[in-house]
C-alpha cells in the first residue's frame, strides 16, 4: 500500500478518503432515515464497498467519462461528484432530488456530472454503456464508458452480448464486476461456474484483472493504469473488483446466510481503517485530522437529510410531465 | 375455516401439489435457500430438497426457457419470477417457445409449466419495479393467465394451474401477500377460466381482477351505502381465456360497467373486456363502459404520485357516477 | 410524382436524414455489407462507411441497449430489427431503458432512437416468424409507435420519427417492401401523431393501419361499387399517440365503425380503438364497434390456414355487414 | 481416417454413409421443389453440412437422449430416424407432415423419435435444451440432451446463461455450436470477438473441444466418447463443429458473401465424399455399392415429394386445433 500511497499522491489520496467517508456516513444515514420510514422501497446501501465507487470514479476524467451502474448507486452518485443533498432528496422522494422525486434509491441521475443513473434491472445497464462507448468513439474524446455491475449481474446474457460486441468494434468501454460476493442471498460461488470471474473476461480476448476491492489505491491506480490502455488503444477492458457489503442486501435483508465470522473478518480489512492506518503511519495525516474529515462528512449527511426534510413534494402536475419530450 | 394469507395460500398449494406430484418441482432466484425473496416458497427446501427446489442465476431468459425444456419432456416446472418486470427479460422464451410448441409440433408437445410471481405497483418502487404486465401476456393465444384476488382463490387456482398442460401466467403481487382470508383445510380445486360475482348488485356492475378487487368491494360498500346504488362486483380471476359469459349476465342485468385494472390503459385487459362489452351488450347498455386503469405514464418514485398514478376508490367512485349519470358527483377521482 | 417502392421510401428518409445530421447512425443485423436482410438500407454502408453503419453479431439485447446508450448520450441511433419477432429478445431493453430514462431522471435524460424493421405476418413463416407485435409496444406509456401504410407516409413519418427525441418504434412489413407508391423529390416530413382520413365517406367508418390498410381500401371500393355504401378509411398511421380526435370525428358524422388489426384480438390496438370509440362517441353509434383481427391462434405454416388466420376482405365486408345491419349479408368472411 | 473407420465398424460406418446420402438427397429435392414454388417461406438446406447431424446423432441413443435444434433442421430429424415422407409433407405445408402443416420448414417435430423440433429464433434453443437436461437429470436414465445452434447464436446471451446453468447444476447437455462460418451474410469472425470458440465454453469451466465436421467419423467418435464421460459423470459439454454450407442461408440468399474458391475448396473436402474414398480405398464398399445406397437415397427423397404431392391440405379447423390442450 505504501508504494501505491507514493504513487497516487498525498492530494488525491486525502480525495479518496474524503469520498469514501462521505458515502459512509451518507449511507448511514440514508440507513437511519429508512429505520424512521422517511424513505421507503428498496434502498440499497453501499457500506463496506466505498473504496470501488471512490477507486474507481476519482481515477476518470468526468469531462470525456462517463459513468452508469446498478440500482446500488448511491456510492457512484456521490464519487461522481453530486451533492449529498440532491441524493437524500432524491430518497425522500422530493422535487429538490436528483430525479425530482421520481427516480428514487435506484435511479439516480445527473448528465451534468456525467452520471447516467442507476438501474434496477439487473444487467440491463451492461449494454446501455457499451453504447455510450459507441457514442464516445464516435466523438473521438478519448472518454470512457465505465460501466459497474455486480456478481449476480454477470450471469445475465446482457453481460456476454455487450464484451463481445465492444471487443468486436472496439468501443472504450470498462467494464467492472463489483463482487461483493452476494447477489441477494446468494453466495457467488453457488451460481457461478467459475470463480475466477477474469475467465470471463478473457473469453472475449478482453484483457482482464482481479483487483482487491478493500484496498481504494490498488483500484485507483489499476483504474488509472487501465484508462491509459484504453485511451491510447481504444479497447474495452474488463476488471473483477472483490469487495463486500457489510448490510443486507436491502434495507428488508437480515443477511443470515453468511456467517458473523465473515462479515467480522471483512469490517477488519474495512477500506476506510486500513486506508487512515497507512495515511497515519506515514504521517500523511493525523488522527486529529482524520476527525476532521470525517466530522465534514457526517455535517454533510446532515446538512443533506435537513434539506430533504425541508424540501417541498413534488407538484401532482408533475405525474404527466417527462413521459415525452 | 381457518384464516391464512394469500402468501400461506400459494405456498401450501404449491407444497401440496409438490408432494401429490414429484414431477413437480420449483425454480427461480432465491426460492430455495432464503425461501422466496417474498417468502412464498418458505421451507419448500427443507421439504423436497435441492433437485425439486431449485435457486437459479440470474439469468431469467435461461432459466425460464430451462422450465419450459423441463416441461416439454416430463416435468411440471413452477418458475418463480421474482417479479413479473424481471419477465421481460424471458418474454420471448414464453411467448415464442411455451405459447407456440403445442402448435408448431400439431399438438404432440406440451408445455405445463406455471410462471409466477408478484406483478404490478408495491411502494415506492419507480417506474422498473412497479409494472402491472397482465396485457403483453393476455395478448397472446397459448398462454392461460390467471389473477387471483384473494387467498381461497390464490390457492385453488394455483393448484389447477400447476395441474393443467398449457403455460399458465400466475399474476401475484406484492402487497397482497400479507392479505388474509378463510382457506378450508380440506383440498379444493378453482377452475381456471371462470370469473365469480364477488357481490351481487343490480345497478351497475364493477369489474376487476387481483389487487384492485379490494377497492371495487370497498366501492360497491360505499356506493350502497352512501348513494343507496347496489354494485355487482365481478372477479375475472382468469383474464385468457376470459370468462365472457359470466361477464355479459352481469352487464345484462345491470346495464352498466365500470372495469378496473391497473396496467396502464392502452391496448389493455381492461379496455379489452370494454370493447368486448360493448361488442355484446351494445342494447343493453345505458352508459359507455367506463376504464379505470393505471395512469399512462411510468410509475414515479414519490409515493403521492405513485398513488396517484393507480386505480383508487374515488377514482372507481367517480367513474361510478359517470356511469350512473349521477349529477353533481360526490367523488373526487 | 415518381412512384417509388415503400423500400425505397425508408432508404431515402434514412440515406437524407444522416446527410443531414451526422448524429445519425444506423446498426443492426446485416444492414451494412449485405445491404439489410429486405435491402432497406441498400447502399448507405458505401455512402456513409463502417462507423454509421455498423453490423452487429446476433444479440439483440445487446445491441438494443447499445442503441439506448449511445442515444443517451449524443447520437440518433436507428436500430434496424430483422423482423419484431426477433425483438422479443430486447424487449425489456426498450420497456425498462428507452421508454423510462426521460421519466426517471425528471426530464434530463434524452433517448432520441428509432427501433424499425418489418412487422406482422409475411407468407409461409409459422408462428414464431408471422407476429403482429403493435399491442405490446403501443401499450408503454413513454413510447412512440408508427405504423405507416404507403410509401408517401413511410418516408415522411420516418424522417419526422428520425428527428424526435423520443424513442420511436417502426413498424413495416416485408409484403409492403415493394408495394409503390407517389412521393415528391421534394423533401416533406409526415407528421407524427396524425391519422388521415384517406378516404371521404359518409355511411361508416373503416379504420386501420399498417398492411391492411390496402383491404380497407379495396372493401370501401367494394362497398361502394356492390352495395352503395360511402365508406370512410382512417389510417391510424401513429398508434401511440392516438389521434383519437381525427377517429372520433369520422365516428360522429358515419356512426358505425369497422376496426382491423392484423394482430390477436385481445387487448390490442384494434380492441382499444373499439373501447375508446364507445367510450366517446357513444350517443353516436349506431351499432356496435366491430373489430377484424388477426385469429386468436399462433400462425400456422400452410398457406390456407395462414391467410384464415389474417384479416381479409371478405372479413371486412361482413363485419361491415354487421355494423350496417344489412340483411342476408353477400359476404363470406 | 482409417484408425476412425476401423473404430467405427463397418456398419455404422455404412449407417453413417446412407445417413449423409438421404439427407443430402433429400435437401437436394427440397430445394428443387422449392424452385417449382411447391414450399415457400424459409428453407434453410443442410447440404455440406451432413457429416455434423449424422455423426452426432447416429452416436446418440434415442431411447434416452435428445435431440434439439435450430431452424436448419431438415438434417438432425432424418438422422433422427424421422420418416421422410412426413419431412416433405411438412415442408409442402400437408396435413402429413410430421408437424401437421402447421411448423414447416424450421419446426419438425417427432417426440417420438426424441426430436424436439427447430427453432426459428436464433439461439432460442439454447435454455430449453438446458431444461430438457434438468429433466433428464431427474428422470435418472443417463440421457443426454443434445443441442445444436450455429456460430451466429453464440452471441445470443441464452447461450452464456444456459452454460454457466448447466456447469453449475451439473445437467447432462451436449452444446454443439455447428460453425458454418457464416450467419446469413456474416463471416463469423466479423462478428466474434474470438476465433476460437472452445474458449468460451472453457469459460464455464466445461469441457471443450473443437472437431472437423467434415469428417463424420471424426464427430461420430469425438461424440462417441463425450457421452460416455457424460454418462459417467453427468457434466455437460461443449462442441465447436467446423463446416461449411454450400447454398445460400436460406433459398433466398445469393451468397455474394464469399468467394467461388472457398466454396469450392470445401466441396473438394465434401464429408460425403471423402468417406467414400476411404470406403473403397478399404474396401469396405465397391462404387458399385455406393451407387446403389445413393440411389436408395434419391428413391426416398422421390417417394417424400411424391407422398407429399398426394397428401391433402390441413382441415380448416385445424386452425383453432392446438392452441390449447
Ligand atoms: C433482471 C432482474 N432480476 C432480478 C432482480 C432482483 N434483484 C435485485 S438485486 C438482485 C441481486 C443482484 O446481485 P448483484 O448483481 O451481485 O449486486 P449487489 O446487490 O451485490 O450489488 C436481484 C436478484 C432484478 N432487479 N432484476
Ligand atoms: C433472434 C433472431 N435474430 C435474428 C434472426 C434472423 N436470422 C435467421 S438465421 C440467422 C443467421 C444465423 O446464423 P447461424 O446461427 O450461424 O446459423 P446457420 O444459418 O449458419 O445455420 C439470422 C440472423 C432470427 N431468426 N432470430
Ligand atoms: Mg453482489
Ligand atoms: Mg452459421
Amino acid at each position: 500500500m505504501k508504494d501505491a500511497l507514493k504513487e497516487t499522491g498525498k492530494a488525491k489520496t486525502l480525495e479518496l478518503l474524503s469520498t469514501m467517508l462521505l458515502i459512509r456516513r451518507f449511507e448511514e444515514k440514508a440507513g437511519q432515515m429508512y429505520g424512521l420510514k422517511k424513505i421507503g422501497g428498496f434502498c440499497h446501501l453501499y457500506i463496506g464497498q466505498e473504496a470501488v465507487a471512490a477507486g474507481v470514479i476519482k481515477a476518470l476524467d468526468l469531462q470525456r467519462d462517463y459513468v452508469i451502474g446498478g440500482y446500488r448507486d448511491h456510492g457512484y452518485a456521490l464519487a461522481s461528484g453530486m451533492d449529498p443533498k440532491g441524493l437524500m432528496a432524491e430518497l425522500y422522494g422530493k422535487k429538490t432530488g436528483c430525479s425530482g422525486g421520481k427516480g428514487g434509491s435506484m435511479h439516480m441521475y445527473s448528465p451534468e456530472h456525467h452520471m447516467l443513473g442507476g438501474n434496477g434491472i439487473v444487467g440491463s445497464q451492461i449494454p446501455v454503456a457499451t453504447g455510450v462507448g459507441l457514442s464516445l468513439k464516435a466523438g473521438k474524446t478519448g472518454g470512457a464508458a465505465v460501466c459497474f455491475f455486480g456478481d449476480g449481474a454477470i450471469h445475465q446474457g446482457a453481460f456476454h452480448e455487450s464484451l463481445n460486441m465492444a471487443q468486436v468494434m472496439k468501443l472504450p468501454v470498462i467494464y467492472i464486476c463489483e463482487n461483493n460476493q452476494y447477489g441477494m442471498g446468494t453466495d457467488f460461488r453457488r451460481v457461478s461456474a467459475v470463480e475466477d470471474f477474469t475467465l470471463m473476461g478473457q473469453a472475449y480476448g478482453m484483457q482482464a484483472q482481479q483487483l482487491n476491492g478493500m484496498d481504494v489505491l490498488e483500484v485507483y491506480t489499476a483504474i488509472k493504469r487501465a484508462l491509459e490502455n484504453l485511451r491510447k488503444d481504444g479497447l474495452p477492458g474488463f476488471l473483477e473488483i472483490r469487495t463486500y457489503r457489510y448490510k443486507g442486501h436491502s434495507m428488508s435483508d437480515p443477511a443470515k446466510y453468511r456467517t458473523r465470522e465473515e462479515l467480522e473478518s471483512y469490517k477488519a480489512q474495512d477500506p476506510i481503517l486500513i486506508l487512515k492506518k497507512a495515511l497515519i503511519e506515514t504521517g500523511m495525516i493525523t488522527e486529529k485530522e482524520f476527525e476532521e474529515m470525517d466530522g465534514k462528512a457526517k455535517a454533510q449527511a446532515e446538512d443533506a437529510v435537513l434539506f430533504a426534510e425541508e424540501s417541498p413534494e413534488p407538484d401532482r402536475e408533475a405525474l404527466y410531465e417527462h413521459v415525452y419530450v | 375455516m381457518a384464516e391464512i394469507t394469500f402468501r400461506e395460500a400459494l405456498r401450501q398449494a404449491m407444497e401440496e401439489e409438490m408432494l401429490r406430484d414429484d414431477r413437480v418441482i420449483l425454480l427461480g432466484e432465491e426460492v430455495a435457500q432464503y425461501n422466496g425473496a417474498y417468502k412464498v416458497s418458505q421451507g419448500l427446501l427443507d421439504r423436497f430438497g435441492p433437485d425439486r427446489v431449485i435457486d437459479t442465476p440470474i439469468s431469467e431468459e435461461g432459466f425460464t426457457g430451462m422450465g419450459i425444456g423441463a416441461a416439454m419432456t416430463g416435468l411440471r416446472p413452477i418458475v418463480e419470477w421474482m417479479t413479473f418486470n424481471f419477465s421481460l427479460m424471458a418474454y420471448d422464451q414464453v411467448i415464442n417457445n411455451a405459447a407456440k410448441q403445442l402448435y408448431m409440433s400439431n399438438g404432440q408437445i406440451k408445455t405445463p409449466i406455471v410462471f409466477r410471481g408478484p406483478n404490478g405497483p408495491a411502494e415506492y418502487l419507480a417506474a422498473q419495479h412497479s409494472q402491472a404486465l397482465q396485457s403483453i401476456y393476455a395478448h397472446v393465444p397459448g398462454l392461460i393467465v390467471v389473477a387471483p384476488s384473494t387467498p381461497y382463490d390464490a390457492k385453488g387456482l394455483l393448484k389447477s394451474a400447476i395441474r393443467d398442460d398449457n403455460p399458465v401466467l400466475f399474476l401475484e403481487s406484492e402487497l397482497m401477500y400479507a392479505w388474509k382470508g378463510e382457506v378450508p383445510e380440506e383440498e379444493y380445486l378453482v377452475p381456471l377460466g371462470k370469473a365469480e360475482v364477488k357481490r351481487e348488485g343490480k345497478d351497475i356492475t364493477l369489474a376487476g381482477f387481483s389487487k384492485p378487487l379490494r377497492m371495487l368491494m370497498e366501492a360497491a360498500e360505499r356506493l350502497e351505502q352512501e348513494r343507496g346504488i347496489s354494485a355487482e362486483v365481478v372477479d375475472l380471476r382468469t383474464l385468457r381465456p376470459l370468462d365472457e359469459e359470466t361477464i355479459y349476465a352481469s352487464v345484462k342485468k345491470t346495464n352498466r360497467l365500470v372495469v378496473v385494472d391497473e396496467a396502464w390503459p392502452f391496448a389493455s385487459v381492461g379496455s379489452h373486456v370494454g370493447f368486448l362489452v360493448q361488442r355484446h351488450c351494445f342494447d343493453d347498455l345505458d352508459a359507455p363502459v367506463e376504464l379505470v386503469s393505471g395512469e399512462d405514464v411510468p410509475m414515479p418514485y414519490n409515493h403521492r404520485l405513485e398513488l396517484a398514478a393507480q386505480p383508487s376508490v374515488e377514482k372507481i367512485l367517480k367513474a361510478a357516477e359517470r356511469v350512473l349519470y349521477l349529477e353533481g358527483g360526490n367523488y373526487h377521482g
